[in-house]
């Protein structure tokens, strides 16, 4: 068990092994022969790291409840507002035990199969040989930290990234369907993804040499594409688009994105798993994108509209933040500026244009913002990793075209995998319990229809 | 006794009550309302769909006057609240039977001093 | 005083030393023995751990302003909402000086009657030797924290658990007599009730061999039946329950909800006083216990009442998050799922069933949640630390049903001395200057008539 | 570079070298060798000074967005509620960019000059050779944390300071100017003053010996009278003083004070820059300083107006930690009460009969709070560093007159520096663009009119 | 039939409600408004400014009843929210033409009932 | 001249605005009230307390019109308005004496168009 945890610690430090491509491949080199002495040698608690991760576990936390919840609540009509509340704090909820029942297996065992050289089941899903979390004890270490903090970090990006879905379908879906889909989702496509990406060096991402430090492939561009087939299933609001849906409450809109702002540090930084020069400079270039990325859509809105707008700035900030994710472990300063500037301008064109021309209703922009921006930045860091742009260098075996390359194909990968199985999932759904809930109940709102309880007694 | 009510801008409301106290009223209900009317809305743009609220944010006044009253009230009102762009608003007059004080039982005209 | 810092450190820790027999029982001679040089070497500062004793203090004063502020405010008509968020506030500042003047002191100095063999004074209450912090300097260490913040971290639970009392008597009870109710009941019953959990090896609970990681007993039941005799005492709110009194914002409440939750890992993990594999047990099972109840109540309710609710999620998420307290630092995973089940259940009825049979007007469910989830909690702490269960393992004294037994001890404890210590002051205080505002005080509402203030001017 | 480093951590920590006078000596006659090696082995990298500095930046953003903007934005009236929101946030994006093109160069950079003996450019201003951050690599090291971190600390600083002046101008002041002013405004006057405060032995305030520990001069005073300067070159709101313009929603400036309150334990007790115990009476005080001025506060409105309000309590607890912020790392328990105490009525003073003598319409009192909680708070450092006081003590050159003397000229020094820039750049821009909306749009309010958007929609 | 107004105090609107249900009212309407009378609001300080609002939280309760209730109606109502101080409010009485219950298209008294 | 006053459910109001609109209405003012009536609100539970709002959120639509009109105005609404449960609504037709319009100081008829 020491081996694999030896594993998923170096894969979660990839870039690290990038930079120092000797260290990475003697590593590599022990985890292949299960050279088990040393790796107990270095599974040693830290408790700087761990006082770290316990708070960014938190701050993730944070970033969905409240954080996510608020700035999708003000964003609904009114009549609706405790519904997407509640559809975030269930799939919390939800989304814990799942975690813990199977999901933390199916994306972090690490059995026999990637050891084996060859592309095996191993390289996409783990095993279940940690389901229910029986192996794990107080002393349980991983990394430098302990196994506990380890899964619950993990966990907070669990949560997350259903809960991103429903901004695509809000207003409009029913509340079981919507847990019926979470559940499902969760463990075929997260978690498989997960895997992919984070679990060690014969995962299919790492095959291929994929830098996601923070998730722009397994939360963003796999919650984006996954809002996008969600909202085209379930079909457009009544009215949309000819009677105008503004938000009903922007102080809570903006409430919530200084929360995921605040939050997002735990995300990008705490996805270094320690207390160091990375997760200090994770921290710095993510503050740099969002504001880059901030200033980038109220500038194009003043221009365009002669005014900038609050909406336009949160809007903004949520896509450099989600834009730098990938790259959080490897862009440097002027790279997360860039990244923000044209994170902003794209996002832009995404949520509005683009939006407006393929005439899809993404309610809050899931797709916009968390699927173009997650695209765009996973693409990107691969870019900015150039040391002449001030990134952290590539990899012995990789060039920035080559790792454009890689970048892509796993950007293509996880729209198609994500696309396709989410669609799958709701169709099936779709056939038995229904999607969507009545007409009636929508124009009643769903707050009352769904939970018969009202927002705003003022 | 009539009562007359105006529909106006929010933000006129504090000339006009100023200007009905001087004319001698002494009492008044205010009510948040929406409006239509030929005044639209200002393009609000959210995440680039454009929004023209159809419903104005208008503050509707309604003061019940002794018949004597009426005229200065309505001028009053008029002159307080008017602007040069569309929207400033209308003014409606229409009948009340009687009033009742709750307090001390009075009816009609000396309810309303 | 190193020796009685050693102390401390040693009671907060206790869960480990019932794990570990012969390092506890070495370390209790080393305290009688008053070995200072051990105790010297021990307690020395590790800046890991500092960083994390640091923000759970933030994190628990976080859950009072704004967290449970917030959730209760929403859940009051809005002609109180200020009143709420009002006593929250005063209590927070009127706790901070309390504490450091004589609150600590009587909490946690153990001057000689603590060591002597036979129950003695000391068993029950601290000496008056730290009054006004004295003794305190930037050098002081606790353990291995400075004492600062062993200070301000337990000063934050001194801060929450008259906020909680609020919960019972909102809506109707004078902001004056709140305010002498809780400086009173703070030195009386908290620091008490404090004293004899967590001050070290001659206090009571600690001699029945309690467990209360976080405080089931000192916080949530202590709170809880006071909550219970002060809305008896100050009556049913005009209307209750003919009138119904629906929240007037639960966007508001699920805000709370959410800080709470997230403020909570500073609460029980920040308990083990340490960065290390116990606080990440403590993080996980805090979040798996919150979710299955919030899960539990849901389902309930949907079952019940054909819908879901969003005020049922979140009532659910805190009563699992009061429950798992006291069992923070010996549940497992399993535990902690069926804890969170279990409460769910329990507080459900208490909430609804119980509440409406005994016709008190707990306004909201301070005793309903918080009461009874902290006696569900505490007495199940005694089952699910048993290693057959997943939990850490019973001390070598201990068997299941013995350390039930201890904890029921602690349970009944609790709610003799906080029940009737609370009565008595409370009853002083109402035939001295009233409990309660004036009934056109309560029809206007607390906001104008106590602060002279409005909510909400939109 | 390494040297410098060096001067950097030791100015930050000047509190402890006050406290040490020899190590202080030895320290900074390294800092005049440039004798590295020690340098270098003094700046390791500390996982728990990282995990708490990470964690205390994140506190300290999280002050300004959302704690502030809901501060703020709950004080002004409901048609200009997002136009507060708004500038808070664009701040946040503006100064972060600014203040990694340049801001921590002018602010931190210290050449050659510093070295020197006489007062030269460089006790005034940095230089432009950390411009672009163009020297930072994830391996950069300051003092035992990681310079990425130190960067984004004092970032935070930077943001906070221009958003805490918005409060005085609120209502009626162009977004375009407000931009403009802040960008002029961070990199004349706020960079200076930190580099004067705060960059190491050669610079202003440190020759005079002036205890600032957290910001006094640099944040609190130097926005204040920015505000005040602001609010009279703006001019009156539009009705005031006669029409009254009460808070619209107070749930919303409590909600932002508890995050205030909270992220001010990154403000100071981050200040020390590492996990110890001086960071532990940090947070002590602050939370006691907090405590006693809001207690303050409500108690002179209760004895002057027969009851005490909510705005009350939460404006104290502001005030008191305002006061305390210079004296966080010097001042002792019985200091901190009294400070609290003394800035709760000094600041009560400021914001009502102060202000209502002088006549001007510092809207939220940006001055009355800030300005004047600053100026008592940095002359009573000087008070209460001593012992006798509970104080950690002068420096050897220091008696108590003496350090209220330099204390004073910080103060006024920062008044005059800081209010002369001020007033020259708003002149400049008000004759240029106008410092002002037209009166129609400040009638309609600055949402519309600004921003094109609605606040509630409910 | 009659249009009978009331603007009474919000925490009175109960007791009306019960009254008015008493005298046989099947149907009524109730806005939130703001009030303008001779009770004035009580002084509310906002860090030392002070604050008297001329316009207090009131509710307006609108019941169209037949000719032959008015006389009880307009007491039931007077009874109900009569308090000692000023501000108990008004009752205004205006004529009605018709009425028409939507759903099923009746007119006059039968929509009423 | 005649107001037409019609209590509505709030989400029938885009009907009902396009409907008017149809027949010439150009203005009208919105006024979000709540409904005591015939329909019972829906039983919400919080936390296990039963709790049925006796008044529903309605809109209360207010067009003034000339006489000629009055029918129209009353048809449309009624026809957009309609549902087929309990609490589709009522219309209330009075008298009114005179409108103006504020910005012109037109009187009667033409203040309306
Ligand atoms: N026929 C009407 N009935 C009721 N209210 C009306 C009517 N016409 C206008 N109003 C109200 O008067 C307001 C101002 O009317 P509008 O047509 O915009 O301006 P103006 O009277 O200056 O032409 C509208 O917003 C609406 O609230
Ligand atoms: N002339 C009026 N027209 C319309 N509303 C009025 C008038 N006079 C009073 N009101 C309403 O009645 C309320 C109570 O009136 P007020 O003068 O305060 O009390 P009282 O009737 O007891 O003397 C006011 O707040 C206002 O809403
Ligand atoms: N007599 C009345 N006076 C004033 N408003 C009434 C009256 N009767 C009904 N209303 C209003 O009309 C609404 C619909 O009435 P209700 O009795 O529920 O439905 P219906 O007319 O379909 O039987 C009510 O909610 C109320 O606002």
């Amino acid at each position: 068990m020491k081996t694999k945890l030896v594993h998923k610690s170096v894969s979660s430090r990839m870039w690290s092994a990038l930079k120092q491509p000797k260290w990475a491949i003697s590593v590599m080199m022990l985890g292949l022969l299960g050279f088990s002495t040393l790796a107990q040698a270095q599974d040693t608690l830290d408790t700087g790291d761990t006082a770290w991760m316990i708070v960014a576990s938190a701050l993730v936390l944070f970033m969905t409840i409240p954080g996510l919840s608020l700035f999708y609540a003000g964003l609904v009509r009114s009549k609706n507002v405790l519904s997407v509340l509640m559809q975030c704090f269930t799939i919390t909820a939800l989304a814990s035990i799942l975690w813990c029942v199977v999901g933390y297996s199916l994306a972090f065992s690490t059995l026999e199969s990637q050891t084996s050289e060859g592309l095996s089941l191993g390289a996409f899903v783990g095993g279940l040989d940690y389901a229910f979390l029986n192996h794990l004890t107080a002393d349980s270490v991983s990394g430098t930290i302990p196994e506990a903090i380890f899964i619950m970090f993990q966990m907070t990006f669990f949560i997350i990234t259903p809960a991103l879905i429903c901004g695509a379908f809000a207003e409009r879906m029913k509340f079981s369907a919507i847990l019926i889909f979470t559940s499902i989702w969760l463990l075929v496509v997260y978690a498989p993804i997960c895997h992919m990406a984070w679990s060690g060096e014969g995962a299919l991402f790492v095959r291929w040499g994929v830098l996601d430090f923070a998730g722009g492939t397994v939360v963003h561009i796999n919650a984006g594409i996954a809002a996008l087939v969600a909202c085209m299933l379930v079909g457009k609001r009544k009215g949309y688009p000819d009677k105008p849906m503004p938000p009903h409450n922007l102080t809570m809109t903006v409430t919530g994105t200084g929360m995921l702002w605040v939050g997002w540090f735990g995300f990008n930084a705490g996805s270094e798993l320690a207390a160091d020069g990375t997760a200090g400079m994770a921290m710095l270039v993510t503050q740099l994108s969002a504001a880059a990325a901030t200033l980038t859509w109220i500038a194009i809105e003043w221009m365009k509209h002669g005014k900038p707008s609050l909406l336009g700035a949160a809007t903004g900030a949520v896509a450099g933040l989600v834009a730098i994710t990938p790259a959080s472990g490897t862009a440097g300063v002027p790279g997360a500026i860039m990244m923000g500037v044209i994170s902003g301008i794209v996002c832009f064109l995404g949520a509005t244009t683009l939006k407006k021309m393929a005439g899809w209703d993404d309610s809050l922009d899931a797709f916009g913002v968390h699927g173009i921006g997650g695209i765009v930045g996973a693409v990107l860091t691969g870019v900015f990793c150039a040391p002449s742009l001030g990134g952290a260098g590539f990899d012995g075996e990789h060039t920035m075209g080559s790792q454009v390359l890689a970048q892509s194909y796993s950007v293509i990968f996880t729209l198609l995998y994500s696309g396709i199985l989410s669609f799958v999932i709701l169709k099936v759904i779709d056939v038995t319990i229904g999607l969507r809930v009545s007409k009636e109940a929508e124009g009643q709102g769903l707050d009352l229809s769904e939970h018969e309880e009202t927002g705003y007694l003022l | 006794m009539k009562k007359v009510e105006a529909i106006i801008k929010p933000f006129k409301l504090d000339d006009v009550k100023d200007a009905l106290l001087e004319v001698g009223v002494e009492g008044m209900t205010i009510t948040e309302v929406r409006g239509f009317g030929r005044q639209k809305g200002r393009v609000e743009i959210y995440r680039g769909a454009e929004f023209v609220p159809e419903f104005l944010t208008k503050t509707k006044l309604e003061v019940v006057v002794d018949d004597p009253l009426v005229e200065k009230v309505v001028e009053a009102i008029s002159n307080a609240a008017k602007t040069e762009d569309v929207g400033a608003g209308k003014i409606f007059v229409s009948p009340v039977d009687d009033v009742l004080r709750i307090r001390t039982g009075e009816h009609g005209k000396d309810a309303l001093h």
